[in-house]
């Protein structure tokens, strides 16, 4: 059975699945509740085949297969399957079940809103965008594969389009990528012109043939294109502007997923095609890592809108993601290969973990999101007495994307500090400096996103309610439980068996190309420990976890039982030195915040304006109300994107000139053209 | 068939262009258009006689109806339901609109444009011709105000594109014929659309009313 | 060897209480009083245990277990941190990470209990202790990392185990890291130029005024628990920067030579964080962050150096 | 440069406290009132560890008083007095004490918050009014701003008269107080 999955069969089927849920939701889109369990059980079934595929396709052999087509010599639909593609679509399908699962409770709340068969057709499309992109092998292909991808997931983005700023975000977010795609056409240009072909696996054959020149423009043209999808700080503007538009089971998919397709590109080009690869692309990722995570994560703690903090936090993990591959990239070009290795595996078990924590996350905030209407943590407060089981999935969620042991975070956080220590102890000192800010950014973003996730947790879950919509929302659905349940259980197999997965990213590695001369093969786990080479440290996760389950057990037992026999609690009012305690004294996440925003006012440059009514205008003592407005300016807009708008609005209104009106004008400039171009074409 | 003939046939063409340039009433202007479509389907059969492949004769028949017959008559209709006998003056007066002509004869013939002139060597002055053809009727429709000529303009330009593809030996390829066929199809679309919808919209055939539409 | 183990286990909490004695009676002599007896803290905690309760009726059970986790967190640190035996080498989790993120493990509970009941100072604390624990981490980190590059491995045991530091030509690393360290550790346990432990003006509070809503024995866990924190950083400032006389093999002699040593230099770094408390005024929230800055910069320059010596 | 002189300073400072006699009283000092206040602190210091077990926790309720009750019981902890060496220590929130110590007669608006903070504090719980204003309303009896002393706002247990009452007449009723409380619990046992 497992090679009837795991052949060429295996994946078509796989995109027909998808083929079909698109179609039926469809058909379908005229009865709401059809269209939703249709759409969603093909898509668990999808996402189920899906899982199957990527495991046997990791166990059995990479295959590749193509169907080139008459149209044109360049483009064939090729297809190639190895492992790190394999561990891709297992992100995906894995991500896609649990969204699915959970977007059957969830969608019952547009019902009369949208047609949820467009609904449907879209997230399909979508999915089965995001399969083909990361196992294309033709360039062509790869760009139609990536635009289906992007355009799907525009639809999905302003499909609540009643809200206007949506619809002004899918813009956002539309103008964005295509500017990255851009980039990335211009990059497989390059390639093409001097491999002469768009075939992956070609262009990894004839990279020498590339001048070291164009090379780094390629590098840069790359980062610059799969960055602005990864979401990397300079062209991140689109990321929280575009995921909390989307329904929640998108913008969790969305954020879990699809930004890891450019993190799959880069390590696709960086590590497999463009070999070898010289130091400055390492340390320029490191860099671009490091200043992604710092700044992400800074970010995140001046939102109160629950979905932008957690969109940034996913440039913050993004940019953690970086730092594992940027401390490979350096390792290959200095020939390391094992500590290369180490780097990679690193950032592939993060991918791994921010998918499973993030989605959680954006699910559980999609459902407080849908009981309370309004995505203003400081609408929120005591959520927990009304949505326990949401709390605790949230709870889960936060504790693991803050990289607390018992959860997975903590473990390919671990994997990442020690690549980076291995590179604080290499040779020259700039490497050396380098690491040592890579490392010390990763340390702060640690400490930032706990008091972050402090802030989330605390503002939307805990104390009393500082809204009147917090008292009549009820738990959600079993669906939605059931989904986030899954994902929370992931979040703790993920971390506890950590072990056995690294030693899965390892043998990813050793097919990329930059690893083909392996030395000896680097075991960075055996049996259930994580090892760093060299004997530079080791933990274990399930020897972790159960000490921690023993100490609390009988922390509890000596404490409840041994010590405290005849003790009665009574349940009194919380004590406030005396004062009568209203909802609106408890701290908000603004509140919360403050202080770190005031020590990084360098960065943030927040901005408090005071707006004062007076009884009487004339005598400016008695106040009636005082409204006080704290922003934080957002540099890139101002400084970076408004003055490129002006200059191309500023050219394009010299060039109207040209625009005379009359026909004939217009035909004398095709004449015109048409001679000129023969004449220059000699 | 000899290349006298050939080049026959290519005078033709190149001559009626040059008489739309000169022709005050549309009636003429369609009346040379007439000419030159039958001048291309003469060739056509030529070619076809030559090679006596199905498809070119099928070609030849629909530009036969089309072309030779169809569209002149359209024209006619249309000019005697409107009464627009005069065709509108043009931008540029007559003597430096043949300056301009003479020009662009001259400049088909230089051997910047070799590459496209001598794909066969042998019709060199031939494809040269049929180039200063195409040039000549695109500047037809920069030059003429009314409509019809404009669409006349864009005809013949079809025209000379079909002779020079002939001359370039392409007529064989499928593309060529499946072009053919095609701007045939296209050609009835525009000639339509764009002649009624002018004419509803500003009552007269100038086109240069049509810049106010200018935002 | 079960000794050792049960001895490593029950070690942290049985000595923690003294040491936060100790520093009360070095403050109280400063202050030419005489000052409770060492083995007050004892009293409180046992005395605080056969207390009754009353819990906020805004807590969930977020409140209510959050004692017994971070109570929890310092006793697993206690275990993976060499105290007076390091030939165990205890390589599944006696990882310099895992001591660091099990601690933001606690302050994540606690930050979050003191938000649960909803009072204005509770969630004041909050903000503020994660703030300082935030910014402290980088600092933290990268000190530890020094000494473990030293040594070549982050596994905390084998770094107390090689006795190389102070006498090679190490010294200079490691004194400032351990500059570095101490700033971090006294950021840390909320003591005295981050935050005053014994203050009742709670304006100025950071670590009591999230426990100020707490009572009965859950508010003895917390006691606890802060007095282990403070413990487990005295005891790694001790050990892992300045290794003598850890038992290296596991005879009788060299364990109570292992243990006298760990008493001794706790005491003199109690003694030494008694001396900075009385010397000291409690400096203002946002001059904190200049300080743990600079004990990033410490601790950075430390690596530095460290590679240049071994190049 | 100014860390310089700061530095030497501290050193002075120091060396001086170091150097200088020990003025608590050891047992044999001659000094009367000073031994009398050691005497008292031993006994209390008994009678804390019989019933609290050696930490007594007091929270200090300022129930709009005149403050004068307020400085005696911060004198209490002073280097002279430091009734810290007996085991007794003040606590910044009713949820840790033990013993609410309650100042001045309750005026109108701090009635509300004295009641919270008796229940606030988890039994078993001693309310002890300090100063006469406390006990019977003092100067302030009958006017309509007090509530005449805390009895008529919290259950009070005893009462420690004087206005003000002395740190030493403090210690010695609050050793009555531990004492009637210890035979008082014997009773009951």
């Amino acid at each position: 059975m497992t090679n009837v999955i795991t052949s060429e069969f295996g994946f078509l089927f796989l995109l027909f699945l998808y083929g079909i849920g698109a179609i039926g939701s469809l058909i379908f889109r005229k009865n709401d509740v059809l269209a939703n369990r249709w759409q969603s059980f093909s898509a668990i079934i999808g996402s189920l085949w899906g899982i199957f595929f990527a495991m046997g396709a990791f166990v059995v052999r990479d295959m590749s297969f193509a169907f080139s087509s008459s149209i044109s010599p360049l483009l064939s639909f090729s297809f190639h399957i190895d492992q790190l593609s394999a561990f891709f679509i297992f992100v995906i399908s894995l991500i896609t079940l649990f969204c699915s699962v959970y977007g059957i409770g969830y969608i019952k709340h547009y019902y009369n809103k949208y047609s949820i068969g467009a609904l449907g057709f879209f997230y399909h499309l979508f999915i089965a965008g995001m399969l083909m992109v990361v196992t294309a092998s033709n360039g062509l292909f790869f760009l139609i594969a990536w635009e289906l991808m992007s355009i799907a997931s525009y639809f999905l983005v302003v499909y609540d389009r009643n809200d206007a700023n949506n619809v002004k975000a899918g813009f956002l977010y539309l103008v964005m990528t295509h500017v990255g795609t851009a980039f990335i056409v211009v990059a497989f240009l390059l390639i093409y012109t001097y491999t002469g072909s768009f075939d992956f696996t070609s262009i990894q054959s004839q990279a020498a043939l590339i001048p070291a020149v164009i090379k780094d423009v390629i590098f840069l043209l790359a980062l610059v294109g799969f960055g602005t999808k990864a979401g990397i700080i300079p062209f991140h503007i689109w990321l929280p502007a575009a995921h909390p538009a989307a329904p929640s089971h998108v913008s969790a998919l969305m954020s879990g997923v699809m930004i890891k397709t450019g993190i799959y590109m880069m390590i696709r080009i960086f590590l497999d095609m463009l070999q070898p690869v010289p130091l400055w692309w390492g340390i320029m990722v490191l860099i671009v890592g490091s200043v992604s995570a710092l700044l992400g994560v800074l970010y995140a703690l001046t939102e109160h809108d629950i979905k932008k903090l957690l969109a940034y936090h996913s440039i913050e993990n993004i940019g953690i993601i970086l730092l594992g591959l940027g401390s490979a990239l350096v390792f290959t070009s200095l020939g390391n290969t094992p500590l290369a290795l180490l780097g990679l595996g690193a950032g592939l078990f993060h991918t791994l973990n921010h998918a499973t924590f993030k989605s959680l996350l954006f699910l559980s905030a999609g459902s407080v999101i849908n009981q309370t209407h309004t995505r203003n943590m400081e609408k929120f407060g005591g959520l927990i007495k009304f949505m326990p089981q949401t709390a605790l999935f949230f709870f889960v969620g936060s504790m693991a994307i803050s990289a607390l042991p018992p959860f997975n975070g903590f473990f390919s956080e671990w994997l990442t500090f020690q690549t980076l220590l291995q590179g604080i102890a290499s040779a020259d000192i700039f490497l050396k400096s380098i690491f040592i800010l890579a490392t010390g950014a990763l340390a702060a973003t640690g400490g930032l996103a706990l008091a972050c996730f402090v802030k989330a947790f605390g503002a939307t879950f805990l104390a009393r309610p500082r809204s009147p919509e917090v008292f009549h929302a009820q738990e959600s659905s079993l669906s939605q439980s059931v989904g986030m349940g899954g994902l929370a259980i992931l979040c703790l197999v993920c971390g506890v068996f950590s072990g056995y997965l690294g030693s899965l990213f390892v043998n990813i590695g050793t097919k990329l190309s930059a690893f083909q001369a392996m030395p000896q093969i680097l075991t960075i786990s055996s049996g259930s420990t994580l090892i760093a080479p060299h004997g530079f440290g080791s933990v274990s996760a399930p020897v972790l976890f159960a000490l921690f389950v023993l100490v609390v057990f009988t922390v509890i037992i000596l404490i409840k039982f041994a010590v405290n026999k005849n003790q009665k609690t009574e349940i009194g009012a919380t004590w406030d030195c005396g004062t009568n305690l209203t909802p609106r004294m408890e701290i908000t996440s603004t509140g919360f915040a403050r202080s770190i925003i005031l020590i990084f006012a360098g960065i943030l440059r927040p901005s408090v304006q005071h707006e004062i009514e007076y009884h009487d205008s004339a005598m400016r003592y008695f106040p009636k109300s005082r409204i006080v407005n704290l922003s934080t300016q957002d540099i890139y807009q101002s400084y970076l994107y408004q003055p490129l708008n002006s200059l191309i609005t500023g050219l394009s209104v010299r060039f109207k000139v040209i625009q005379s009106g009359s026909m004939n004008v217009y035909v004398s400039y095709i004449l015109i053209v048409v001679v000129v171009t023969i004449f220059l074409s000699q | 068939m000899n290349i006298t003939f050939l080049q026959f046939l290519l005078g033709v063409l190149f001559l009626s262009i040059i008489y739309l340039h000169l022709a005050r009433k549309n009636f003429e202007a369609v009346v040379a258009y007439a000419v030159q479509s039958s001048a291309i389907t003469v060739l056509l059969f030529a070619s076809f006689l030559e090679t006596n492949s199905i498809y070119l004769l099928f070609v030849v028949l629909v530009t036969l109806v089309v072309k030779a017959i169809f569209g002149p008559v359209f024209f006619f209709r249309l000019i005697q339901k409107h009464k627009l006998t005069y065709s509108v003056s043009t931008y540029l007066n007559m003597p430096l609109a043949l300056i301009i002509i003479a020009v662009f004869t001259a400049i088909s013939r230089f051997q910047q444009f070799s590459p496209l002139t001598n794909i066969i060597p042998a019709n060199h002055a031939l494809l040269s011709l049929a180039l200063a053809a195409i040039f000549t009727s695109l500047f037809l429709i920069i030059n003429r105000k009314d409509a019809i000529s404009q669409a006349i303009g864009v005809l013949s330009m079809e025209n000379s594109i079909v002779a020079f593809a002939i001359f370039a030996g392409l007529e064989q390829s499928p593309m060529l014929q499946l072009g053919i066929v095609f701007d045939i199809f296209i050609w009835l679309i525009i000639a339509t659309v764009f002649i009624s919808m002018i004419y509803r919209h500003f009552g007269s055939l100038d086109t240069s009313t049509m810049k106010h539409l200018k935002d | 060897m079960v000794l050792i183990l049960i001895l490593q286990f029950i070690l942290t909490p049985v000595i923690s209480p003294l040491c936060i004695g100790i520093v009360k009676k070095i403050k109280a002599k400063f202050q030419n009083r005489e000052g409770a007896s060492i083995f007050q803290p004892y009293r409180d905690i046992w005395k605080l245990m056969h207390k009754d309760e009353v819990i906020s009726s805004d807590a969930s059970w977020v409140f209510r277990c959050a004692p017994f986790i971070i109570f929890a967190t310092t006793i697993i640190v206690g275990v993976n941190i060499p105290l007076f035996a390091s030939f165990s080498l205890n390589g599944s989790t006696g990882d310099l990470l895992v001591v660091v993120y099990t601690l933001a493990l606690g302050t994540f509970f606690l930050a979050l209990a003191g938000m649960d009941t909803g009072s204005a100072f509770g969630g004041f604390g909050s903000s503020r202790e994660v703030t300082v624990s935030a910014l402290a981490e980088g600092g933290f980190i990268l000190s530890l990392f020094t000494i473990s590059l030293i040594i070549g491995t982050t596994n905390l045991f084998s770094i107390s185990n090689a006795e190389v530091l102070l006498v090679s030509e190490f010294f200079l690393p490691t004194v400032i890291s351990f500059a570095g360290f101490f700033i971090v550790s006294l950021a840390e346990t909320g003591r005295y130029p981050f935050d005053n432990p014994a203050t009742h003006l709670e304006l100025t509070m950071i670590h009591e005024a999230m426990i100020l809503e707490y009572s009965g024995k859950r508010l003895a866990l917390m006691e606890w628990a802060a007095a282990n924190k403070f413990f487990i950083f005295i005891a790694m400032g001790a050990n892992l920067f300045f290794p003598f006389g850890i038992a290296q093999s596991a005879d009788i002699v060299a364990i109570l030579f292992g243990l006298t040593a760990l008493f001794l230099k706790t005491f003199i770094l109690c003694a030494m964080v008694g001396i900075v408390e009385s010397s000291m005024a409690k400096s203002r929230f946002f001059r904190l962050p200049d300080l743990l800055i600079t004990s990033f910069i410490l601790s950075a320059v430390a690596i530095g150096l460290v590679q240049i010596q071994s190049l | 440069m100014e860390f310089k002189l700061l530095f030497n300073f501290m050193i002075r400072l120091f060396l001086k406290i170091l150097k200088t006699r020990r003025i608590t009283i050891p047992m044999v000092s001659t000094d009367r009132e000073k031994s009398e206040v050691l005497v008292l602190g031993k006994k209390i210091q008994d009678k804390v560890k019989r019933l609290f077990n050696g930490s007594l926790a007091i929270r200090q309720i300022d129930g709009g008083s005149d403050n004068a009750c307020e400085q005696e019981l911060v004198a209490l902890s002073n280097a002279f007095y430091d009734v810290e060496r007996f085991g007794i220590h003040f606590v910044a929130s009713p949820r840790h004490a033990d013993m609410l110590m309650i100042t001045g007669p309750v005026t109108r608006n701090m009635a509300k918050a004295v009641r919270r903070a008796y229940e606030a504090t988890p039994d078993p719980k001693i309310v002890v009014a300090v100063g006469d204003d406390a006990i019977t309303g003092g100067l302030f009896l009958g006017s309509y701003a007090t509530c005449d002393g805390v009895n008529s706002v919290v259950p009070v247990d005893y009462g420690i008269p004087g206005d003000p009452p002395s740190p030493k007449t403090i210690l010695v009723h609050l050793l009555n107080i531990l004492e009637t409380r210890d035979t008082h619990k014997a009773v009951i046992k």
